[in-house]
Parts: structure tokens; C-alpha cells; sequence
């Protein structure tokens, strides 16, 4: 049971939980799936980003962005404006008045490339600004917003009026953004093509590689006692602040981690799309987000990766046999999520599945999860034995939290 | 409005819409154009790239949104472009091929049209696409297209500065439809001042910008103002009182969607009558389908620049408008945008037939000096820079919601889809 | 008396001149008064008299309209909630509120004075030292035995245990409590007596309290509000003999 | 910016201008009222008051087809008809959400908002079904048509003054039911102390019901003067949710006096920057304002200052 062994992690349940999604992912669908459906469910795992972000945010400490698209869209755009000054070399547009900068430009009588372009020439520039972007400007809003204690149903309007801002601005500076068209026709990542079927492929490993860097960055968080003092904060926020913690400061952090996955996810779409535009900052864009996560389990970082891959494969399902059915399952799934399971698919595995899996791992390792239930049994010198940084209590599968 | 219906039945293969009786008639006239083909050449010959070609079938795709907010804009080039495939099928296919369909939603969501035309060239290989709408879902499909080289014929007029190899545009490129109008409102109407009014995004802002260009250094006119406003505003009354003040002789406007709406009502409520022309009101936007939804009492008197108007006086318009009623129901009505899509299956046939091929890199090779002279606007001819060759007309809109055309250019416009001295 | 020692130096706590006014209406009025160190004192006094308005104050959770606030010659009004419990203020809120999803130990745990900035809670490990001074706590508060039962399945009165223990465990200097003993047994009450009592012999306390035969059990001395001024100070037998209480709780 | 304007264009631009933001402020009034009663009152976020607006305007859409088939001589009079059914149908919908979704979520805020997305999801796409994806236009009849001539330059359309009165009734009435009636203070004892309220004897939950279908039925009279000046389709109502939340958010969320002023305050800075700016800065320069404000100020312009 103790952390310092990182192998046995994996054969406790949760990092069985962990290891069957790699499963899943890295070996199932592979095979399973033709290059063009693969590089679909890479571009649903791009949302995953967005949904473990929301886990952390939403579902922990209680605050809910109607905003994230903002991030997921800075992100994305980091991404493709270097791709795009990357395609636009004065070879590839020779036939504009000015050749060397994005077509999109040359059409809005732009004459040189606007400064803050400039520094998206560098692939370490804008890897850093993939980040930096969002983190910068959740920073702004979690400060401004949080230290005067708007928090709740006045967050998520604010955050849902920033979006809409930021989607007018794109269109209207269509000059300096592309517009409503987004930037498009996006070929090469330092020399390479990432059309081609082998690249989309590469990229969706890539893709599950950062999902899985994120998943252990929000379970790391998650189990410290950051992560308790989130759950603690959405429960009692005036105990914890009377417990001598700066809550805005917290809240700005979770704000601020949300908005990185975001941007992460917005920059790998843009990677396994090949292109950004506007529609995936907007409102409608940012609130699917959050069903994403809600279906999932709004507590379980795992559950926001299932979400945002079953909701998506539904969608695509739907809308090529039944296209008109769709709004409606999706309006009905909203509502079936928030009324009957608010706990999402998480919630209906503990109570379902688990009592089964109980058996199995009775059965089958009695010996080895013993020691759980001895925790259980209210022992006057617990902790001791408690692996440090796992904690069942605030782990998103525990029973509690049903 | 049935319609929605029809065409979102998703994936239903293109074999008899209840278009039978419609079919009959034109079947005969369309069989004298095409020259019957006694022999069915070998599908090795035609097809060497591994498209869905069989013996007696051909694959082609349908790429539009039938669901979101441009379901209501791009229903009707479903409908034509399945009643061109329909038609063509009636009269014997292309070289001996029956056409076989797969349509695919786009949803009004760019991604999703790249996601479905990957999936329409490499999962159904699909000899040819008709669809997008949006200058966005293009942009988005284009460099798809490109990759796998399939070929897009895109039905909307739109703002040009594109010339793709894999893409035949069957709509107007922005000098078609701007340069012949403004020249019409200067000379006949002895227009001096404009005011450009549209929507925020990249179609209306380039054809302002080519028309401002004209305006001010072809003809040395005066721009009184310039405007856009966010799709989907619907609160007009500021730039109506600007216009007032103001006073331009042509408000030129390329607003769209739900905007067009708010905005040609508030124009009326605010006293200001089309029919005196006083303002004029020149719009590049508004088709007749579009004024179903504003109401005709609405804009009656507003001019339009397009290149077709249902009410065209022509042997073929006259055909066309009597099927699609036929298939369709006898209240549908035909914008510029659905007759343009109507062309994309028949430039098509043409093609392959002149090509013996259905390979695009053949057919390519052919485009040229394709013509089309059954065409419901009377005559096209495609350009080497595959846009078409076409006139360009002006219509008065009518209270009855269709327009009444007054003008159209004595010769063909050639499509320029770089103007020089307009960019 | 307190005209006499306006150097508010020797005192753990001096409100002066405290104001705050909500919308006109002045909850607490042109306040003051003072706190030795390892006092005992009890504000009581009826409902709207202001008395949890003044803890509010205190802890930072009101900001005052005028005065000052003073706690170990730190101006406490300039200061945000968690610097003023930082430099050695808890409050205990009327209502038990604990966090109901973690375990007692882990509540305990929540409340240690390490880890508490962002990047702390991050690297936050439970060593022995944290174990140790959550089973000291623990045993102070009655609560050994359940410290791994969630904080939800406790008694009522345990969960006012559990608070006091979440505010010892910070070592304050000043401990505020509204209302420890409401809803109470009679014998929970007992063991809350002789907790405070515990707790007195390091710590300053601050406690609102009616049940009167309670603050006779543990104050040093009282300070009686009404209308949000200050009515009378001094022992209780003092303040139960003079005139203007007995008028203002007869009169109520 | 004022170059190449005369004195007395400007006295009218400034006129103008007033009413333009007048008419925008009775668009923002109609929008917003039935939300604030719901959100401010309730603390329900209705996302689905848009789709409630839209289903009151297809309603004025199906009443003046019915006129004009079977009542031709009475069509001048159909709006009054079809305000009144896009309450009744409004409010009755209103009422069915409430007990079928809303009140079990009470406690739950950030969830109604979630529910209340998805039920705006069906409605649209119920509209998509039934009456097709194409806008629809209302007739009008004719005295509503034409403007009232002030000066050269100055004309004041018709609609828009209907609208406007429309607008103020509504805001009056409303200001009546809630702080001048028996079930008005029903309500504000709810917001205030649900248990007290219920312990001396108020039907709390019929209260929520009564509330919700009101703010739904005025959303409904709003979607029917929008058809005047607005389009009617099935995704028209998104079109508004943004600029309805702000205004109420901006005004203080349980003042509806806050949500007049706070609708006047962004009508007539939306509609001054508009006349100078492009229609798209303008927009965003208002809600960066709004927001900027709200950031700076969370509690709005009205909220009440009380014992947090």
C-alpha cells in the first residue's frame, strides 16, 4: 500500500480504472477503427480536455464557467496561427499583394503581418502561449471575478457574455483572425504534414498522450489536500476561508488549471482538425462542454473522458441516421442527467457496477484489498497506513460521494 | 414547409423522390440534349482511380446542412441538386450510369462538413460532391478536397479570391453580381452616393470592399458610410436613422439570416417606401426564398443582383420551375442560390461525358468551355478558372414575393475571382 | 473604565469606535471594548443587538463602516479573513459547519496551519507531525473514537466539537464561538464547559451565548449589548444587577 | 466625429437616436421582465426563456392566419387576440416545466440552467418540426404599418410606439402584481423565507408554479411584439438570451426597478455607440462595459446592501 512502489498504483482498482482506459484508447480503438473514424475520436478527446478542466472547476469547487469554449478557442487559435504562418511562406501565396502573409490577410488589404502574429513564428513560442493564453486571461477573469466574490449563477452569465464578446471580436477582425471562416487550410507542423493518414494517426496518440498527462495532473490536484480543500470550499466555503485559507486564491488556481487543459485540448483540435474558427468559442459551443463532463460524473475526471467520447460518438451516430432526432436526445439527455442522475455515468457505475466488481475482487485478490475495509472499521491509528496521496474519500469512485 | 422532412432523410438513396411523373415529361426534352448512348463503356476505362463507379451505378455526394441555423438556407439546394440527379437518371445516367447518392448533413458546423467530405472521399469515394453553402463550411471542406482530390461544385454566390483545381463554382463570384448592378444604379438611376450596409463576415466585407473600390475609383462616386453588424442582430434602428440623415441614393445591402428580416421591417416602420426609390435599395442577399421569411409586403420595391429570378422568361426556367413545383409542391419557390445548385449535376454529366472519365484529373482537363445550355438561366459556360460564365440580372421585388426583372447585361459576365485594382 | 486604558497596546483585542451600517439601518453603533489576554468574555444580549454582527466584524467577514479593530497591535479591518485568522483569530459559526464529506481526521486535517496557500496544499504531506497534532486535538474535543467516521454521521453537538477542535488545532490566540451550546443536551452542555474551560487556560475566548446559567459557568467577564452599543460590562453579577439590563431584558 | 453634421442635424440625431434607444430599451424591458421575476424572484435561470419569447411569436403567427382565413374583417384587432393566447399558452408550458422539471431542482441553481438548455434544445428543434426551419412573417395590420411624421427628419415608426407601450403596461403591471398584491407579497415572503412563509400558511410551491408561468406567459407577450420588428424563426430565441441575462444581472438580480434601469442604461449606450461605431464594436464595446462593471460591481447597479 505504499506510494513509493508507482507499479502497485496500478493494480489497486483505481489504477486498474486508469490502466483500462489506456487500454481502451491506446490498443481497442486503434485497432478497431479505420484511420478516418480514429482521427474522429481524437477530435472527440480534444473536449475530454475541456471536460476533466470542468470536472476540476464544476464539479469540484463549485464553480461553473459557461466560458470554457473562450479557452478551448485561445488555445486552438495559438495553434493554428502558427500552423498557418507556417503554410503561408511568400512561395505559397506568391499570387497575393503581399506575399508571406496569411491569405486571409491579403483579402483585408493587410499590408504586413500584425505584431502579435510575430512571435507565433517560434514552435516554442506558441507551445508556451497554448498555455499561456488561456492560464493569462482565466487569471484576469478568476482575479477580477473571485477576490470580490462573484461566484455561482453570476460566474457562469459573466463567462457566458465573455464568450460572446470574444466570438464578435473574431468576426468582426476578420483581418487580423479570419473571421467567422476561422484560419483554415493549415498543412504543416515544422515541415511535417499532419494530413496525411499516418499524421492524423500519430497525432491521435499524441492526442491520448496529453489527455493522460492532464488526467494525472487533475488527479494529483484531486488527491493532495488541494483537492480537499476545493470539495471543502464548494461545501462550506466560509469554513474554509475562516480555516485561514485565501479561497479566491484557490478558485483562481482550479480557474486557471481549467482554462490550461482547455487550451490543450483547443490546440490538439487544431492539430487533428486542421483548422479553427470561431463557432468553437461560442456559447452553445462552451454549455456542450459542460454536458460533456456533467454526463460523464461532474466529480470524475475519468468520467468527463467518457462523457465527451460517448456524447460525441452520439452526436456523429445520430446525425447521420436520424439528424432530426438529434436535438432532441441531446435536449433529453440535459435534462435526464440533471434530473435522474446528476452524478452522470460515474455515479450509475458506483452504484451498479461496483457492488459487482466488489465480488470479483473479493474472490479473486481477498488478500490483497483487505486493507481497505480495515481502514473502514474505525481504527484509533488509521492514518499511518493511508497511502499519502490517495485518498478513497475524495477519490471521484468512492462510495461516498453518491 | 414539408420540405425540412424530405430532404433530412438522411442517407436515402436517389432513386425515385415521387418525382415519376415529373420525370416523364422531361425525360423526353432532356434525352435530345444528352445523345442516347448505345454502348455502356467498361468501367476499367472510366473509373481508374478506385471511385464508387460500377457497371450500371455511379456514386456521388450531397455535403449540406440539414440541421442548425443554415438548414434554412441550404434546404433548397438539396432539393434541386437531387432533382438534377433525378433528371439526369431519367435520361439515362452518365456515360450509361445510373447516379446513386449519399447525402450527408453538415449541421452548420464547419468541422462536421470536413468530417463528412473525409468520410464521403475516402469511405464512399464518391465521384463527385455537391454541396457547401457558407464561405466558412467551404474554407473548411476545401482543404480536404484538395488532399484526396475529389471535386466540390459549390452552388453560392460568394466573395471569389479562390480558385481551387477541385472546385467548379456554379454561384456568382462578388465582381459578377456587384460590378454590373453599381454601373446599373449610376447610369439608369443616376445614382452619386452608396451606402454599404452587411453582415458581419467575410462575404459581405469583400463584396463592399470590391463594390467601394467601383464606386470611388471606377466611377468617382461617394461612399456615404460603411456598416456591418453581428449575424443575427436584429435591433436596426441606428443605421436606419444614419441613412436617413445621410441620405445616400443607394443603400447597397448584403445582410443575411434572421437579420434581413428585422431589418427590412424596421426600414418599413420607419416610413421609408422602396417603391419611391428614395432611397434605392440595392441587395446582393436576398433571394426569393429569403422573402418568404421577410414577407413581400416587406421589401416590395427593393432591387436584387443575382444572375436567376424564378420569374426568368426562358423555355428552360420555365421547365425547371414547373418540375421542382412538381416534386416539391406547387408553394416551394426558386432562389438564385437553388438554380445554381440545380447546375452542379449537369456540369457534371457534361464533363464526364466530354472526358469519357469519370476521373477528375480528366475531367479537370475538360472543364473549359463546358456548356450548359438547358440551363434554367438561360445559358453557362465554364471559365477556365472554373467559376461560369453568366449574365447578371437585376429584379424588382413584387409584393407577391418574386422579383420582376428590369435589367440584365447584354453579354455574359466573366467570372474574376482576383479582380485586379479591387483588392 | 476603558477611558483609562486608551493605549490599546496591552490589551490581545481593542475594537474602538466600531460602526457598521447596513442600507441606514447601524447593526453595530459606535462600539468598543476590550479583551485581556486568557480572558474569558461573553457577549450576550438580545436578538438584533448586534453580537454576531460584532464577530463578523472581527473575523473580517463584515467590513466595518468606521473604528478599529485591533488584535495584538494589528489593525484587523485592513486585513482579508484567512491574514486575520493567520495572525491568530478563529470563529466558529453559529450553525455547525464542517465539512460533511470528509472524515473528522481529515477536517482536523483541513484546518492544520500548514499548506495553506495554494502551492502549500498542493505539496501538503500528512506526516507524523500533522497526525500527532490531529490526535491531540482530538482527544481535547471527545472525538478519538471517531476519527475516521465522516463528519456527517456525528451528533449534533459533536459537529460543535469538531469546529472547536478545527479552530484549536490552528493555535489561535483569540478564539470567537456563536453559540457553542445551542441545541445541546445537558450533558453535551457539561462537557462544552469543560472543553472552554480546557481551552482557556492558553487562549483569549470570545463567546456569544443566551442560556445565562452557561455564562455564569465560564465567563470572566460579560459585555451586555443592546441596539448595537455596548449596555453594561463588568461580572456577571454586575451585569445582572444593573438597572439598564434588567429594563431591556424585561422590557423585550 | 461630429464633422459634416449641421446644428440642426444633430439636435435631430440626438432625437432619433433617443427614440432608437427608447425602442431598444422596450425590446430590453420585454425581454427581461419575465426573467427577472424568475431569476431574480426564484433564483431559477430560465436558459430557455428565448424559446419562451419564440413560442408566443409563433403563436402571433398562427392567430393572425386564422384571422386573415376566417376573420378577415376583425384582422386589425388580431394582436390584442394573439398577446393574450401567447400568455395563456406561454404560461400554461411555463407551469408544465415547472412541475415536470424545475421544482425539483431548487436547491440546485446551476442545474436549472443546465435542464432549462436542454429543454431550449427541444423546443427549437419541436419548432424545426412543426413549422418548418424557414422564418415565418407575421402580416401586420394596417394602421400598425407607417411612421408618425415629427419633423424633416424625425419620424417615430408606429410598431415601435406599440411596442413601447407594450412594454411600459407590462413593466407597470408587473410592478403592481408584485408590490401592490395579495400574491406579491405571497411571492417576496417565499423569496424571503420559504420556511417562515409556509409555516403561516402560503402554498409555497404553487406560489414557485404561479411565478414561473408568469415570467414564462410575459416571455410569450414579448415573443409577440417582437413579431412586429424582429424575425420569427426556431433559433431566434438564442439570439437574445445573452443580452436578457446581462440586463438583469447588470441591474440587480432581485430589483426589478435595477432591471428597467439597468435595460434604459445599456438601450441607450448600445444605441449612441452604434451611431458613431460600427454595429459590431458597438456591441462588444456595451458588453465589455457591462461586464467590466459587473466585475467591479457584482451585486449590479440595484441590489440590496444586507448582512451577508
Amino acid at each position: 500500500m505504499k506510494s513509493s512502489s508507482p507499479l502497485k498504483w496500478f493494480a489497486t482498482r483505481e489504477g486498474l480504472y486508469y490502466v483500462a482506459l489506456a487500454v481502451l484508447l491506446v490498443v481497442l480503438l486503434p485497432l478497431a477503427l479505420d484511420p478516418f473514424r480514429l482521427n474522429m475520436v481524437g477530435k472527440y478527446l480534444t473536449y475530454a480536455f475541456v471536460a476533466i478542466g470542468l470536472v476540476m472547476c464544476w464539479g469540484k469547487a463549485g464553480i461553473l464557467s459557461l466560458g470554457q469554449g473562450v479557452f478551448f478557442g485561445l488555445g486552438g487559435y495559438c495553434m493554428a496561427m502558427f500552423l498557418k504562418l507556417e503554410a503561408s511562406t511568400p512561395e505559397a501565396t506568391a499570387i497575393q499583394s503581399t506575399p508571406g502573409i496569411p491569405d486571409f490577410m491579403d483579402w483585408n488589404q493587410l499590408t504586413e503581418l500584425p505584431w502579435f502574429w510575430e512571435p507565433f513564428h517560434s514552435f516554442s513560442f506558441t507551445l508556451l502561449a497554448v498555455i499561456g493564453v488561456p492560464v493569462l486571461l482565466a487569471f484576469v477573469i478568476g482575479f477580477a471575478m473571485f477576490t470580490r466574490r462573484v461566484g455561482g449563477v453570476y460566474f457562469a452569465i459573466i463567462t457566458q457574455a465573455i464568450a460572446a464578446i470574444l466570438t464578435i471580436l473574431i468576426i468582426g477582425q476578420q483581418g487580423y483572425t479570419g473571421g467567422v471562416n476561422g484560419i483554415t487550410d493549415l498543412q504543416t507542423l515544422n515541415g511535417w504534414d499532419i494530413r496525411t493518414d499516418e499524421a492524423r494517426t500519430i497525432l491521435y496518440f499524441v492526442c491520448v498522450g496529453m489527455l493522460f498527462l492532464c488526467l494525472f495532473v487533475a488527479r494529483l490536484v484531486q488527491n493532495r489536500k488541494l483537492g480537499r480543500i476545493l470539495v471543502a470550499m464548494n461545501a462550506q466555503e466560509n469554513r474554509v476561508r475562516f480555516s485561514g485559507y485565501d479561497v479566491a486564491a484557490f478558485k483562481i488556481f482550479v480557474f486557471c488549471l481549467a482554462a490550461a487543459f482547455a487550451g490543450v485540448g483547443g490546440a490538439m483540435f487544431t492539430l487533428i482538425v486542421g483548422f479553427m474558427s470561431p463557432s468553437f468559442i461560442g456559447i452553445v459551443a462552451s454549455i456542450e462542454m459542460v454536458i460533456f463532463c456533467a454526463l460523464g460524473g461532474r466529480l470524475s475526471i475519468l468520467g468527463a473522458v467518457y462523457g465527451a467520447l460517448l456524447v460525441n460518438a452520439a452526436k456523429s451516430g445520430f446525425s447521420e441516421s436520424f439528424p432530426e432526432l438529434w436535438p432532441f436526445a441531446m435536449g433529453a439527455l440535459f435534462i435526464g442527467v440533471v434530473l435522474a442522475f446528476p452524478n452522470g455515468l460515474a455515479g450509475l457505475y458506483q452504484t451498479y457496477v461496483m457492488p459487482l466488481e466488489d465480488k470479483i475482487f473479493k474472490r479473486n485478490k481477498g488478500a490483497q484489498l483487505e486493507a481497505k475495509p480495515a481502514e473502514k472499521t474505525a481504527e484509533p491509528k488509521p492514518t499511518a497506513e493511508k497511502t499519502p496521496d490517495y485518498d478513497p474519500m475524495i477519490d471521484s469512485y468512492s462510495p461516498e460521494k453518491s | 414547409m414539408d420540405t425540412t422532412d424530405q430532404a433530412a432523410n438522411g442517407r436515402s438513396f436517389g432513386k425515385g423522390l415521387g418525382l415519376k411523373k415529373s420525370l416523364m415529361t422531361l425525360a423526353a426534352s432532356v434525352m435530345l440534349a444528352t445523345s442516347a448512348q448505345a454502348a455502356v463503356p467498361a468501367t476499367a476505362e472510366v473509373n481508374t482511380t478506385g471511385l464508387a463507379v460500377t457497371d450500371d451505378t455511379v456514386t456521388v455526394g450531397i455535403l449540406h446542412s440539414i440541421t442548425g441555423t443554415m438548414a434554412i438556407s441550404e434546404i433548397g439546394s438539396v432539393q434541386a441538386e437531387k432533382l438534377a440527379i433525378d433528371q439526369i437518371n431519367a435520361s439515362g445516367g452518365v456515360l450509361g450510369r445510373q447516379i446513386e447518392f449519399v447525402q450527408e448533413d453538415g449541421a452548420s458546423d464547419w468541422p462536421t462538413f470536413a468530417e463528412k467530405s473525409r468520410k464521403l472521399l475516402r469511405q464512399d469515394n464518391v465521384a463527385a460532391i455537391f454541396g457547401a453553402w457558407t464561405s466558412a463550411s467551404r474554407k473548411a471542406v476545401l482543404p480536404v478536397i484538395e488532399q484526396y482530390n475529389g471535386m466540390l461544385y459549390y452552388p453560392t454566390f460568394y466573395e471569389g479570391l479562390e480558385q481551387s483545381p477541385n472546385v467548379v463554382y456554379t454561384g456568382q463570384e462578388a465582381t459578377q453580381q456587384i460590378l454590373a448592378s453599381i454601373d446599373w444604379a449610376a447610369e439608369t438611376k443616376g445614382a452619386k452616393s452608396f451606402y454599404l450596409l452587411g453582415s458581419d463576415y467575410i462575404w459581405p466585407r469583400t463584396s463592399n470592399k470590391i463594390a467601394r473600390k467601383h464606386i470611388e475609383d471606377k466611377l468617382g462616386l461617394k461612399v456615404s458610410g460603411e456598416e456591418y453588424y453581428p449575424l443575427g442582430h436584429t435591433q436596426f434602428n441606428s443605421v436606419i436613422n444614419k441613412i436617413k440623415l445621410r441620405k445616400p441614393d443607394v443603400i447597397f445591402a448584403s445582410v443575411v439570416g434572421g437579420s434581413n428580416v428585422a431589418f427590412y421591417k424596421q426600414m418599413k416602420a420607419a416610413g421609408i417606401d422602396f417603391t419611391d426609390e428614395k432611397p434605392l435599395l440595392l441587395t446582393i442577399s436576398v433571394t426569393e426564398d429569403e422573402i418568404r421569411g421577410i414577407g413581400g409586403e416587406n421589401v416590395d420595391g427593393i432591387y436584387a443582383s443575382m444572375k436567376y429570378f424564378q420569374s426568368l422568361d426562358n423555355p428552360n426556367n420555365k421547365e425547371f420551375v414547373a418540375a421542382f413545383k412538381e416534386a416539391y409542391g406547387d408553394d416551394m419557390v426558386i432562389g438564385d442560390v437553388t438554380q445554381a445548385a440545380y447546375l452542379g449535376p449537369w456540369l457534371w454529366k457534361a464533363a464526364v461525358e466530354k472526358a469519357g472519365s469519370f476521373d477528375i484529373d480528366k475531367i479537370r482537363e475538360e472543364f473549359a468551355g463546358i456548356e450548359f445550355t438547358k440551363a434554367p438561366e438561360g445559358y453557362v459556360r465554364i471559365h477556365e478558372n472554373h467559376h461560369l460564365w453568366s449574365k447578371t440580372r437585376i429584379g424588382q421585388a413584387q409584393p407577391d414575393g418574386q422579383y420582376k426583372v428590369v435589367y440584365e447585361t447584354e453579354e455574359l459576365m466573366e467570372p474574376d475571382p482576383f479582380p485586379e485594382g479591387y483588392q | 473604565m476603558s477611558a483609562a486604558k486608551s493605549k490599546s497596546g496591552d490589551f490581545l483585542l481593542a475594537v474602538e469606535g466600531l460602526t457598521v451600517s447596513f442600507d441606514g439601518f447601524k447593526a453595530v453603533d459606535d462600539l468598543s471594548f476590550y479583551l485581556d489576554p486568557k480572558e474569558i468574555r461573553v457577549i450576550i444580549g438580545p436578538n438584533g443587538a448586534g453580537k454576531t454582527t460584532v464577530l463578523d466584524l472581527i473575523c473580517g467577514k463584515t467590513k466595518a463602516t468606521s473604528g478599529s479593530i485591533k488584535f495584538d497591535g494589528k489593525e484587523l479591518t485592513k486585513l482579508k479573513e484567512h491574514q486575520i485568522v493567520h495572525s491568530g483569530v478563529g470563529r466558529k459559526f453559529q450553525t455547525p459547519s464542517v465539512f460533511e464529506d470528509l472524515t473528522v481526521f481529515e477536517n482536523l486535517e483541513v484546518s492544520y496551519p500548514k499548506g495553506h496557500s495554494v502551492m502549500g496544499a498542493l505539496g501538503f504531506k500528512r506526516d507524523a507531525e500533522v497526525i500527532n497534532a490531529v490526535e491531540e486535538v482530538a482527544e481535547t474535543i471527545f472525538l478519538t473514537e471517531a476519527l475516521n467516521e465522516p463528519a456527517a454521521s456525528l451528533s449534533h453537538g459533536q459537529k460543535q466539537w469538531l469546529e472547536i477542535g478545527m479552530l484549536l488545532i490552528q493555535k489561535p490566540d483569540l478564539l470567537m464561538l456563536d453559540e457553542p451550546v445551542a441545541g445541546m443536551s445537558v450533558t453535551e452542555r457539561k462537557k462544552t464547559a469543560e472543553l472552554l474551560r480546557v481551552i482557556t487556560r492558553d487562549h483569549t475566548v470570545l463567546v456569544i451565548e443566551h442560556d445565562m446559567q452557561f455564562v455564569g459557568d465560564i465567563a470572566d467577564r460579560v459585555t451586555v449589548m443592546h441596539q448595537g452599543k455596548v449596555l453594561s460590562e463588568g461580572s456577571i453579577e454586575h451585569v445582572k444587577s444593573d438597572p439598564k439590563v434588567i429594563e431591556v431584558y424585561l422590557g423585550h | 466625429m461630429f464633422d459634416g453634421y449641421t446644428s440642426s442635424e444633430l439636435m435631430s440625431i440626438f432625437a432619433m437616436q433617443g427614440f432608437a434607444g427608447l425602442s431598444l430599451f422596450s425590446v430590453f424591458v420585454l425581454m427581461a421582465l419575465g426573467l427577472a421575476i424568475i431569476f431574480g424572484q426564484m433564483g431559477v435561470i430560465n436558459m430557455a426563456h428565448g424559446e419562451f419569447m419564440i413560442l408566443g411569436a409563433y403563436t402571433t403567427y398562427l392567430t393572425s392566419g386564422f384571422f386573415q382565413s376566417y376573420l378577415p374583417s376583425l384582422f386589425g384587432g388580431y394582436f390584442f387576440v394573439a398577446m393574450v393566447l401567447a400568455f395563456l399558452i406561454c404560461a400554461a408550458l411555463g407551469a408544465f416545466v415547472e412541475w415536470l422539471m424545475i421544482r425539483r431542482l431548487y436547491h440546485r441553481p446551476l442545474d436549472t440552467l443546465l435542464a432549462t438548455w436542454g429543454l431550449s434544445l427541444i423546443m427549437q428543434q419541436a419548432y424545426r418540426s412543426i413549422f418548418g426551419a424557414r422564418e415565418v412573417g407575421v402580416d401586420l395590420p394596417e394602421w400598425m404599418m407607417g411612421a408618425i411624421q415629427v419633423t424633416d427628419l424625425v419620424e417615430l415608426p408606429i410598431n415601435g410606439l406599440f411596442v413601447m407601450i407594450i412594454a411600459l403596461s407590462i413593466a407597470v403591471g408587473v410592478y403592481f402584481l408584485m408590490y401592490r398584491s395579495g400574491y406579491g407579497k405571497k411571492v417576496r415572503a417565499v423569496v424571503q423565507n420559504r420556511p417562515m412563509a409556509e409555516a403561516v400558511g402560503i402554498n409555497s410551491a404553487g406560489i414557485d408554479r404561479a411565478t414561473f408561468a408568469l415570467g414564462c406567459g410575459i416571455a410569450g407577450v414579448a415573443g409577440a411584439a417582437f413579431t412586429m420588428i424582429g424575425s420569427t424563426g426556431p433559433s431566434s430565441g438564442q439570439a437574445y438570451i445573452v443580452d436578457t441575462f446581462l440586463v438583469v444581472v447588470f441591474g440587480g438580480a432581485q430589483s426589478l426597478i435595477g432591471t428597467i434601469v439597468s435595460a434604459f442604461g445599456i438601450s441607450q449606450a448600445q444605441s449612441t455607440m452604434e451611431f458613431f461605431l460600427s454595429g459590431s464594436m458597438a456591441k462588444v464595446l456595451t458588453l465589455l462595459v457591462v461586464v467590466g462593471i459587473l466585475m467591479l460591481r457584482p451585486e449590479g447597479l440595484m441590489a440590496l446592501k444586507v448582512r451577508r
